[in-house]
């Protein structure tokens, strides 16, 4: 069946599983502003609106809040909206219908209710759009019980986890990395899933378990390379859910390797590599552990618009490789 | 208007929009169900202060014929969303008074198995999608359920109903614009009582009226004395009517009053006493209405006496059904955060 | 008036409002400004293109009259707020070019030390704010510093600018309300150039005009032709005239046309060349202010020219300035997050 | 001067801390919903609007968004707001403004401006008030570099750290747990500051370092107490403030217990607790740990109505004592 496998890029693949989940099921429809005629403000959506009229896909007004709650009031009644935001910060618009209603709904309904409705994020830095449209929410709503929150890495898992997405009957929100849209990588036709809260592991190693999210893993990868030819064997775990996480396959892998080293885009300081040290931390891998459980986030600070700034805000593959090397040799 | 003989019919004709438009046995059980609001809402009120519920609550008492006469012409696939003070929309929409009560007493046999309690009442068989703890935060979701209701061609009507207060929040603008410009079967029920909480509207509101604002979204504003049951339903008929015919949503002002404090904790000092007074003496609408429909002869005393203490049995059941019901386990402190998966 | 003679100043009487209000030379320096916006923004461009200047910008070409006309009557000590599409504004309040571009260049003689970049670019000192990248953000804040304004008795007049677009988020509206509630010396101006981003305000909002929603708050809603500098300038200055006099805010709309796309990704799908063209040739703020100022006398070719010259070199030493100034050093990438404490 | 210390419960405190700012600089003033004649949903205005007037104490309309952004304008033009949110819940409604722009606008403007507002957000469970009134969200903030994030946990702590944010230059949240509003304590008269960014040693013990924030630190106290009589000496931390967080103390108090348990009543997952056992694991600490790193957070559920449930979903001082007696006797 190799046949079937394109190389299409992290964009592509979300449009063509808009595209499929919209012919499987004509519940399904998309929201968001400018993601009709001019395609999105990242051309995910593209021409889809051609394809499937401006019915089924819909520009809404400048309304972060209205349009998510009408998102949240569509699944609630029966039908199966994904709802773009334009970039991921306009969340904090939008988190009251996000949080207290789409997450809490099912729950304070003592479970007659579900909302199937999936949202999508644009997130990260990297695109000189400084502090308003460069942040990285997705630990927030890891937060929040009643959400399932995921970040694909590649075009493979956009692709599948937004068809897992789709199928869900509760609230998925999906976060993914602006810089990735341009990523090509194999991508198979036709439906597929990739199950929401299964962690991948990108590269298998004995010294160092490295967990990555988003445009990380690409990253750690990268470094691991480097690593390899310094005689440093690293295993890469590609999260992929924030929410719920897959503990087990991290505690495994650390169980192997005894030394956790996190690395992520968002803000250090209560970011997802807190959660998945602490996690160890109180797991059976702790008494595994040879070293202290290292995480590599963001800096302390808005993104700055300088773009050597900007990268400097946030883990490059240099700084994943230096942390990794002082780790497995014992510096600190 | 079943039974009713063609003369009596005829001697409708000059009366209000109920008396022409329903039947003596509908109007009377309409009479019933403001009698079984505000039962309910004292019968929780006293179990409140017994110690058997706990948490807060929002009284609608005197708020009755704007939960009845709004609903009157919706059918049972209509949809509702609701507020914070939302135990008439729940009743006039349909819902049982024992599993409201349960829902209060925090037991499994309530709506919301226990979990949401009054700030979450809910009963998504009878079309009401929910109460809501967030002020204004229905009004979004009720579009979301209109554009359902367009795209899957079900000819379902949306009623939202929010108070004076919520109609400053940025959801009220956004939603009102959205359904505007979409042509979507919603109504928007502003029950203005005046208060959003202590502060009023004038202290609040930049215009005289919140159905002035209607004008902002090219959408048509009434404005309803909202205790007078007659008046309330004629104008939720019209904009049944008009969104029904998809020619989009009406914003509908009823003007009412609520007898109680905001919550459990008020200390009333931002209105008088007088005022208090006045709404309950000369305005009540359940007052009102029994009045009307005594003095039209569609109901003798013996009826109302019939209806009081059907009412109280009712309430009397539904007290002890919530009683008696179950507490849920606290090894079920997780269950309904996801859908339970195959 | 300083200089004009009272024969002069008498021809003009029945001249448009900005050629009684101010001199010669005043309007000379609008026209000059007016083409200083321009040029700032078509060598934003152009440097853009050539690598110079990286992330996005938002082109306000040919709303440069609004930016002007706005700005017209308020003193150095007013404030405004600004929008994405902020390059004009914030000029027209009196920012310098020089340290304008050297902040799109990402250096430390920046308005922002690099840190912001175009879409938050602001002149602190010179009453701006600073423009926003959340549409409608700036809208509350607006009326925060008209409430500082009050409180502290400044006479202060705040302006906040934000599109057609904005007009539909929340925040729009829960400021415009507490903006009348509170009687604020503050003026919205909505630019309205008829999309945001690629929704035309036919497909976002429910009403004809922004400016008719200023009824929802019960305050002024004036329409100007956002191309007509003096049209402009007259309903600000009667707005500021307001604002100061303690008789609270107005909603200014002014209607414009951006000719550019909306960012430097924009296709331009959603509006016809011949639509762009006819605002271009035909509507252009600059020429019709350059020809009306040539046709009352108020500037010659001569005149004209220089202004032009004078531009061209203004730009010039300012993307020189920002080339050659320092760019900040990584070490202090966590610099300006909190206040430095003593 | 012990003559100048009375009882005054956690919501006088508060209240004693406003008047005296109001007192102090004309330029503090409150804004809210219902905090004047009303005198706030948990009376911590109460009559304050008698003393200072209408001008300087605002009821705003129901507008959360708006009303942090008029906060947060007037803070950055020279005014020192105090901005009451009824509960913590509705900080979901104006996330854009706290995190977009009073947290970034002094970065954004390159050190041009500062905002110095104070919000306050009463915030936690067990006033039955259910799913969408019962939050503890101080960790989204604590994600925000920008903002300072405090939680203190006694009437003396309230008055002083209020009193701390209010000369502080930059925007500083408050999280206020409802259920503390009665609790009573010393306070001193007059103004007194206690510092943001310090921990406080609340017990000192050898056995067990318990980190604990908000109500938390009462019923960690009270654990201790009871783990006392069976010879287990806790050593009690109260965070107080989660932005920047006092690591050094932390630290210093795992090096000399070698054990860590974190409590807290916000949803365990990426709640503080992970924070604070992340940086422990990462830090000098980690080499003196005997035993795994315990979080004792809340259940991952939205707050039930349910009186049972509602205790249930939040750590309680049995489930502090028996996670406590585990971690020190080792077993898992
Ligand atoms: C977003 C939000 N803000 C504030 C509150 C607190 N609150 C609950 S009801 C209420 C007053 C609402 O007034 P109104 O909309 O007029 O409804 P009424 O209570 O008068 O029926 C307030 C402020 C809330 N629940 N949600
Ligand atoms: C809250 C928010 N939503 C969406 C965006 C993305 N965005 C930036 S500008 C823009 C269009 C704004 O339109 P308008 O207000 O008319 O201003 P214009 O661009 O026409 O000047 C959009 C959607 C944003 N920056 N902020
Ligand atoms: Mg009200
Ligand atoms: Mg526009």
């Amino acid at each position: 069946m190799d046949a079937m496998v394109r190389e299409l890029s992290y964009a592509q693949a979300i449009q063509e599983a808009m595209a499929i989940a919209m012919d499987m099921d004509e519940r399904v429809f998309l929201m968001g502003e400018d993601i009709g005629v001019y395609g999105g403000a990242f051309q995910v959506t593209g021409d889809l609106v051609e394809r499937y009229g401006t019915e089924r896909v819909i520009d809404t007004p400048i309304s972060e809040l209205g349009g998510a709650g009408v998102a949240v009031g569509a699944a609630l009644t029966g039908m199966r909206p994904i709802f773009e935001f334009q970039f991921s910060d306009f969340a904090t618009l939008a988190m009251e219908q996000i949080v207290n209603q789409a997450a809490k709904m099912r729950f304070m309904l003592g479970g007659e209710v579900s909302v199937p409705v999936v949202m999508r994020f644009p997130a990260g830095s990297g695109t000189g759009a400084a502090a308003q449209h460069s942040q990285s929410l997705e630990a927030w709503l890891g937060h929040v019980p009643g959400l399932k929150v995921i970040q694909p890495a590649t075009p493979y898992d956009a692709k599948g986890m937004l068809l897992a997405a789709v199928a869900d009957p509760d609230p998925v929100m999906i976060f993914e990395h602006k810089l990735l849209y341009k990523m090509k990588g194999p991508v198979p036709e036709g439906y597929y899933t990739v199950p929401i809260g299964k962690a991948d592991i990108r590269r298998e190693g004995r010294d160092l378990t490295i967990v990555a999210t988003s445009i990380m893993v690409q990253k750690a990868l990268d470094a691991a390379a480097t690593l390899e030819a310094e005689g440093i064997d690293v295993e890469v775990v590609d999260l992929r859910t924030i929410r719920p996480m897959d503990k087990q396959t991290v505690i495994d892998s650390v169980k192997k390797t005894s030394r956790l080293m996190c690395v992520y885009e968002a803000v250090k300081t209560l970011g997802i590599g807190a959660e998945v040290s602490a996690m160890i931390a109180e797991s059976e891998a702790f008494d595994y552990l040879d070293a202290p459980i290292v995480r590599l986030g963001g800096a302390e600070t808005p993104i700055p618009y300088n773009p050597e700034l900007e990268k400097a805000a946030v883990p490059q593959v240099p700084d994943i490789i230096t942390a990794a090397r002082d780790l497995v040799k014992g510096v600190r | 208007m079943a039974g009713a003989s063609k003369a009596v019919a005829d001697s409708r004709a000059n009366l209000p929009f109920v008396y022409r438009q329903y039947s003596a046995e509908q109007l009377k059980q309409v009479l019933y169900k403001m009698y079984l609001i505000r039962r309910f809402e004292e019968g929780a009120e006293e179990s409140y202060m017994r110690g058997l519920i706990h948490g807060t609550m929002h009284l609608s008492i005197g708020q009755e014929a704007c939960a009845m006469g709004i609903c009157m012409p919706l059918g049972e696939d209509d949809q509702i969303t609701s507020t914070h003070r939302g135990h008439g929309h729940c009743i006039a929409k349909g819902a049982e008074v024992k599993r409201m009560f349960a829902e209060f007493f925090g037991k499994t046999t309530g709506y919301c198995k226990g979990r949401g309690g009054s700030m979450h009442i809910a009963d998504v068989a009878k079309g009401n999608l929910g109460a809501n703890g967030i002020v204004g935060g229905g009004i979004p979701i009720a579009v979301g359920a209109a554009l359902s209701s367009k795209m899957m061609k079900t000819g379902k009507v949306v009623v939202s109903f929010f108070g004076d207060g919520a109609n400053n929040e940025g959801a009220f603008h956004e939603a009102l614009n959205m359904a505007a410009v979409w042509k979507l079967p919603v109504i928007f029920v502003c029950e203005n009582n005046g208060y959003g909480m202590s502060t009023s509207t004038a202290r609040s509101t930049a215009v005289k009226n919140i159905a002035d604002r209607a004008a902002a979204y090219s959408m048509p504003g009434v404005i309803v004395n909202g205790n007078i049951f007659s008046e309330v339903a004629e104008a939720s008929y019209k904009a049944v009517e008009r969104a029904r015919a998809g020619e989009g949503p009406t914003l509908i002002e009823s003007k009412t009053y609520r007898h109680r404090g905001h919550s459990k904790s008020d200390r009333n000092r931002y209105r008088t006493k007088e005022e208090i007074e006045d709404w309950m003496s000369n305005r009540d609408p359940i007052t009102l209405f029994e009045n009307e429909l005594r003095e039209f002869g569609f109901i003798d005393d013996e009826g109302i006496e019939a209806i009081r203490s059907g009412v109280a049995q009712e309430i009397a059941d539904g007290i002890e059904f919530a009683k008696v019901s179950p507490s849920p386990d606290v090894s079920e402190t997780g269950n309904y955060v996801y859908t339970e998966q195959a």
